[in-house]
């Protein structure tokens, strides 16, 4: 009787298996002709080779977070030109560069939002692959000069601009009235009223490269003494702590958490989901940091991966990304198609980009490296 | 933790292009390689080794069994331990690739206060752990088996079918019932039992909880089949000869079922050794655990030599304590594993 | 039961079972909830359960997990049954060694095992990341779970049995089919339903040695719970709890109260 | 017996089967008889069961010769054997219906279906099973099982039934009752029966041939009544039941007697037997039925007559066993008188009586 009962739960398990198993339908071939006439005006085609050997492929590979790029996109793009994308998704970047620090050629044809200093070592490892400039005439033809000859990568050979990222804080307003608002010592050193009610991040640049701002340092420094200094700042701090946590959405709406260190555009994506929560642009400054994709080297589709950063970069599919993450673009013609409200997103103060620090592989590199992660064990212990 | 003098930038270029070459090439890494070469030494065998060698075969009767796991653990299980052995003598550069210099910098990395300090923490933690789960799972086991009845295996299958649910699922399903906002303070609340939100969460004895609700379980299981294997008569005969209920359990049932409890301390204690999800959703500031440990160097850091060692260490640990439940408990201990 | 120990052992049970079960019944109950954190209750709706199947990456990642569990189910029982016949009958020099060494991947704390399979099959052996891994890191893990169970049950059976149908006619193979497989299969089915929660939803070694296109259910779960949304997540949950549920109280209902 | 020119059924040469430290089977030869019930008897752990795995071919022997009709089957494996065995422990599937384990043996032998239900039937007939065809073991009675499992093997009609102890879950009335049905069904079927017991009384009653052995090796092979009246060894006596063993060696013979002197140092006297050597004579046994105990008055002339005293005397309800002390050697001796002679003779504890056997009553001991 005991192995009959225990027969059905698996028979049942079986039997949705098989009804989740669905099949997908099979697409059409598109003609490079209906292609071009297609696009919208100011949008650049892929040379014919690229778009054949796509078509060709069939297929795109991509390693993103969860929940955070509109499938809309990823829907367009297969719909329009029949190519099946399959998405994985990473909890971490940090996960990212271990797993392709280990297996270089992991097949995956673009891995998207990483920012510089995970992208970096990427390159450097050699699992980053070569992008190759003439198959992404749109993605060239709206990128700001100075992104394209970013120092990390001059001439965007490993890595492509997809958004903008600040590293920011949060805070609750019904619940914070703090007059240091919006210095970084909100976050550093709270009020006695908010112990308990702060949280931060639960990543090593982000954490460290803030508290040095904060300090009045380089956000990428390597300096030992101007590391030890944040890092007394943070060990300061810790005990006033809820929790490290790069993702405190579930903390911020459900009030237990008041102060967040958190990145700028998610602070705003937060805030259209519950108003009270406002992201906060540090006097101090911050970094400026750059969203990447890259093109693995592993990849098993190269045109495709060329294909699709060139959709991403038409005006109106690059809106559609913005608008859902709440990012501020690297798009230079997608302003004007964002709705109003958006422009709360890019309205800094005058002057403020001069106070964020651009990347410094002197952070992922070397002594600076090791300090931090000395400093965020010591943290995290 | 130590890592490589960094090398100049196109040493590390070179190293990951043939690292990269290697991998792309003919080559079938070494391991498949010195498996080939066994095929092949095997192959030019003279006739009568051969022969010799098919004989003593044809007389292990229970290769045809037990063999293909064996193997399969010697390739899957042991080799991958020895390999991170092996790695953890090596050092790490800048972006995460191993290079090939040997070193004990690593070993002496773990003389840091920080390793002493997390690793003292996780014991204490699975310690607390073990024993909730050990407090409510034996009376758990000796109610279902004393008084169970027919009902027995259905008790049973309770306690297994939470566990059917993704355990990722439930620690959140436990984060937004004991959040703030969640069930169990709206509910003290509105009964007047507290004036403002308990923190729940966040906290040592969150993750220990926690931890006891995952594992229990594994606790309860091996106790119960260790009670159910007992002869009911021996209680009869030592209530017989005047034991009360109370010296009973102690003399007769307890000593009894000594195996099935150290299976549960092994099956609960071990892995509480290891986790390193419930600190991180549940703890707070102060639950850093050396699961935690191994997957800020291996992971956050990328440095898989200085998170080998660390594991390493903390399999090293794991193994010393099986050994101890294993002498103390003598074969039933394993017998009784599940 | 109605001793001061019947009472005492009767109420430490209950709030046993219900510290066990609370979360799992907010869930389901939380399933049905309006509310898209799933934390508040806001009203009855069914939408979650219709997410699963209009989600094509929840789906995709459910798919996947099912596959992958019931695979190792699968390998792991007849590997793990298999072995422990021959661990059983059969006296050998090393067998004390197997046993133990069949101990290890139950004891090695999982982000160990996780971190040396990534490496193991990264930089040692080429296997692809991917269904190879995951299935192998499974496997590995599940198969001495069914060795242990399959064993204990296999000394508490009388073995002439095996005997006897040899004795009358029946050559190996059959025996193992009609009398000792049988016989064995509680203890086969009893593996099966401990191995499949923990391969369904095993996140951290999964999570480690995935590869392209292998998003199960606990890495997506993992990687959109983070931020997104728990609302349909806990309906998947829900479904995995309330499918025995059902299917045990069906049996009871159509089940007379046979004696096995 | 010696002139019948029959093939035995069951023949084994020179076997021999080791296990660590042990030789369980020590060069074991014999020769089973068509149709008849050969028992092995022997105290357990003397390699009896072994013997019978290795005739089913469960157990592989180290040395010798197994034959079936007289053909070699050494390696003809378990379930290619023409014989059938039956458990101690009876081994019926548990999973399985009463029906299913009864044709399980026929079904592996593909034999049609409906022959199989026709000899299914016909056996739940003989066994008296009728309407219990449904049930499953665990829900039988003890000798309900017990028919379950001869009807299994028999209905295979097997060149020879093996069976090991298998009334020895058995509780005693039930065991009596099952030894006629035992008896009955082997004469019904004619099958050739190699029963495994430890069990003299058993062995005596339902056997036609006896073999007892002890520590691997065969001690004496006959009939029920040559095994019980002229035990060879001291091992054969004692397990039989012949509590009065006298070890001694032969000092004189003549008239159709010999005489001994046990250890003890007293004379006894035995009838002489032509097929045995005197100098391997190694003491006699009486079996203490033939003692027969006397008043003290009664004279000391003739065989056999010795001086005791009464120490012990237990009523076992058709006798009481007396034992008595002999004077000259101090020895005990055990007499077991009938119930109502001993009330009339009035023994009692303390007693000093004579004791006697007649030299008929001594049986001599060749090891």
């Amino acid at each position: 009787m005991k192995r009959k009962i225990l027969l059905i739960p698996l028979a049942l398990l079986l039997a949705i298996s098989l009804v989740a198993t669905g099949c997908a339908p099979a697409p059409e071939k598109v003609a490079y002709e209906g292609y071009v006439a297609s696009l919208p005006e100011g949008c650049e085609p892929v040379p014919p080779e690229c778009f054949e050997q796509a078509i060709e492929e069939g297929e795109l590979y991509i390693y993103e977070w969860a929940e955070w790029w509109p499938d809309d996109i990823f829907d367009g793009f297969s719909e329009e030109f029949g190519i099946e994308v399959s998405r994985d998704y990473f909890a971490s970047t940090e996960e990212v560069k271990t797993k392709f620090a280990l297996y270089p050629e992991t097949p995956y044809d673009l891995v998207t939002g990483l920012g510089i200093s995970d992208a970096y070592p990427l390159q450097e490892a050699g699992a980053a692959g070569q992008i190759n400039p003439d198959w992404i005439p749109n993605v060239l033809e709206y990128m700001p000069e100075e992104l394209i000859e970013m120092e990390h990568d001059p001439g965007m050979q490993y890595s492509v601009p997809t958004d903008m990222y600040f590293t920011s804080y949060v805070y609750n307003k019904e619940l914070v009235d703090d007059p240091r608002i919006p210095s970084w010592s909100v976050l550093f050193e709270p009020a006695e009223e908010f112990y308990g009610k702060v949280t931060l991040w639960d990543e090593i640049h982000e954490v460290i490269g803030a508290a040095l701002k904060y300090l009045g340092y380089d956000y990428y420094s390597d300096n030992e003494a101007e590391l030890m200094e944040a890092r007394d700042l943070l060990l300061e701090v810790k005990p006033h702590l809820l929790v490290f946590d790069s993702w405190p959405r579930g903390l911020l709406l459900g009030d237990e958490a008041w102060i967040s260190g958190l990145w700028y555009g998610d602070g705003w994506f937060l805030n259209d989901e519950y108003e009270a929560i406002v992201p906060a642009l540090p006097t101090e400054g911050t970094n400026l940091g750059i969203d990447l994709a890259i093109h693995p080297i592993g990849s098993a589709n190269p045109a495709a991966a060329h294909l699709f950063l060139n959709y991403l970069f038409r005006p109106e599919v690059n809106a559609l990304h913005i608008e859902s993450i709440w990012y501020p673009p690297v798009h230079t013609a997608v302003l004007e198609l964002l709705p109003e409200e958006f422009l709360k997103v890019i309205a800094l103060p005058e002057g403020y980009l001069a106070k964020c620090d651009p990347f410094d592989p002197r952070a992922v590199t070397g002594r600076g490296l090791e300090l931090r992660i000395e400093i965020f064990e010591e943290l995290k212990r | 933790m130590p890592r490589g003098a960094c090398p100049e930038r196109h040493e590390i270029l070179r190293y990951a292009q043939n690292d990269t070459k290697r991998r792309a090439g003919n080559d079938k890494g070494m391991f498949f390689g010195s498996f080939q070469t066994a095929f092949r030494i095997v192959g030019e065998m003279p006739g009568n080794l051969r022969e010799k060698i098919r004989k003593y075969l044809a007389k292990q009767a229970h290769l045809p069994s037990v063999g293909p796991v064996s193997i399969w653990t010697i390739l899957f299980v042991i080799a991958p331990l020895g390999f991170i052995l092996y790695f953890s003598f090596l050092t790490a550069g800048d972006f995460g690739q191993i290079l090939p210099i040997f070193t004990l910098e690593n070993y002496q990395a773990l003389a840091r206060p920080v390793v002493a300090e997390v690793f003292l923490r996780t014991l204490l933690f699975s310690l607390a752990t073990t024993m909730i789960c050990l407090l409510l799972g034996y009376p758990l086991a000796y109610f279902i088996v004393m008084y169970g009845g027919r009902w027995r295996i259905h008790l049973l299958l309770l306690v297994i079918l939470p566990e059917w649910t993704s355990y990722l699922i439930r620690l959140y399903a436990i984060r937004m019932l004991s959040g703030r906002a969640g069930l169990i303070n709206s509910a003290l609340l509105s009964l007047g039992l507290i004036s403002s939100p308990l923190g729940i969460l966040y906290n040592p004895s969150a993750v220990v909880l926690t931890l006891v609700y995952g594992w229990l379980p594994l606790m309860v299981l091996p106790v119960y089949a260790s009670l159910v294997g007992l002869n009911p008569s021996l209680l009869e005969a030592s209530a017989d000869l005047g034991a009360t209920p109370f010296r009973r359990f102690f003399t007769v049932t307890l000593p009894l079922t000594k195996g099935g409890i150290l299976a549960g301390i092994i099956l609960v204690f071990i892995p509480c050794i290891g986790d390193w999800l419930v600190p991180l959703l549940m703890g707070g500031t102060k639950t850093f655990m050396a699961g935690n440990l191994v997957y800020l160097h291996f992971i956050s850091a990328a440095n898989i030599p200085a998170g080998s060692t660390i594991g390493v260490a903390l399999t090293a640990i794991v193994l010393i304590i099986m050994y101890l439940c294993i002498k103390a408990g003598g074969k039933e201990a394993t017998e009784r594993i599940i | 039961m109605k001793s001061l120990t019947g009472k005492t052992l009767l109420a430490i049970a209950t709030l046993t079972y219900l510290f066990m079960w609370v979360p799992t019944i907010t869930l389901i109950v939380f399933s049905f909830s309006n509310d898209k954190l799933g934390i508040r209750w806001e009203g009855f709706t069914l939408k979650w359960y219709a997410e699963i199947f209009n989600n094509a990456a929840v789906r995709n990642a459910l798919e996947m997990s099912l596959i992958i569990a019931i695979t190792t189910i699968v390998v792991s029982t007849l590997a793990g049954t298999v072995t422990a016949y021959g661990l059983y009958k059969y006296k050998f020099r090393g067998k004390e060694v197997i046993r133990m060494s069949l101990l290890l991947p139950i004891v090695m704390p999982y982000i160990v095992t996780a971190g040396a399979l990534l490496v193991f099959f990264t930089r040692v052996v080429d296997i692809p990341l991917g269904y190879p891994s995951i299935l192998i890191a499974h496997i590995s893990f599940s198969t001495p779970l069914a060795v242990f169970i399959v064993l204990g049950r296999m000394q508490r059976i009388d073995w002439t049995l095996e005997e006897a149908s040899m004795d009358l006619g029946a050559g190996r193979l059959t025996t193992w089919r009609r009398i000792t497989l049988p016989l064995l299969m509680p203890a086969v089915i009893a593996s099966a339903v401990l191995i499949f929660p923990w391969s369904f939803s095993d996140f951290t070694i999964t999570f480690f040695v995935a590869g392209v296109g292998n998003t199960t259910l606990p890495i997506y779960v993992y990687s959109a719970l983070r931020w997104g949304e728990t609302a349909a997540v806990n309906a998947i949950g829900a479904i995995f709890v309330a499918l025995p549920l059902i299917g045990l109280l069906l049996m009871n209902f159509f089940q007379k109260k046979r004696v096995i | 017996m010696e002139n019948r020119e029959s093939i035995p059924c069951v023949e084994l040469r020179n076997l021999v089967k080791r296990f660590p430290g042990v030789t369980a089977v020590d060069h074991v030869s014999l020769k089973v008889e068509k149709g008849k019930v050969f028992s092995l008897l022997g105290p357990s752990g003397c390699g009896k069961t072994t013997a019978l795995r290795i005739i089913a071919g469960l157990e592989t022997m180290d040395e010798g010769d197994v034959l079936i009709d007289g053909k070699v089957i050494n390696d003809v494996p378990a379930y290619k054997r023409d014989c059938s065995i039956v458990f101690q422990t009876l081994a019926l599937f548990p999973h399985m219906t009463v029906e299913a384990n009864v044709s399980y043996g026929l079904e592996q032998r593909k034999v049609p279906k409906d022959e199989i239900r026709k000899r299914v039937g016909e056996i739940i007939d003989l066994m008296g099973l009728g309407g219990m065809e449904k049930r499953r073991p665990s829900q039988l009675s003890g000798g309900q099982q017990q028919r379950v499992a001869l009807a299994r093997s028999l209905i295979l009609s097997p060149k020879v039934l093996l069976l090991d102890e298998p009334l020895a879950s058995l509780d005693r009335k039930l065991r009596k009752g099952m030894q006629v049905e035992l008896k009955r069904i082997q004469r019904e079927v004619g099958i050739t029966f190699l029963y495994v017991t430890h069990d003299q009384k058993e062995a005596l009653s339902l056997s036609d041939t006896i073999a007892v052995m002890d520590k691997g090796k065969l001690e004496q092979v006959g009939t029920p009544e040559e095994i019980y009246e002229t035990p060879r060894t001291k091992r054969v006596a004692d397990f039989i039941g012949a509590s009065n063993i006298f070890p001694g060696k032969v000092i004189a013979s003549g008239n159709g007697k010999v005489q001994l002197e046990t250890e003890g140092g007293s004379r006894v006297i035995a009838l002489e037997n032509k097929d045995i050597r005197s100098e391997e004579v190694t003491g006699i046994s009486v079996h203490p039925e033939l003692v027969e105990v006397l008043p003290e008055g009664t004279g000391l002339e003739g065989d056999n007559r010795f001086r005791g005293k009464i120490v012990e005397m237990i009523y076992q309800g058709d006798f009481i066993e007396t034992k008595i002390c002999l004077d000259q050697t101090g020895g005990l001796i055990t007499s077991y008188l009938n119930s109502r002679l001993g009330r009339e003779t009035q023994f009692s504890p303390g007693e000093e009586v004579l004791v006697h056997w007649s030299p008929e009553s001594s049986n001599i001991l060749l090891g």
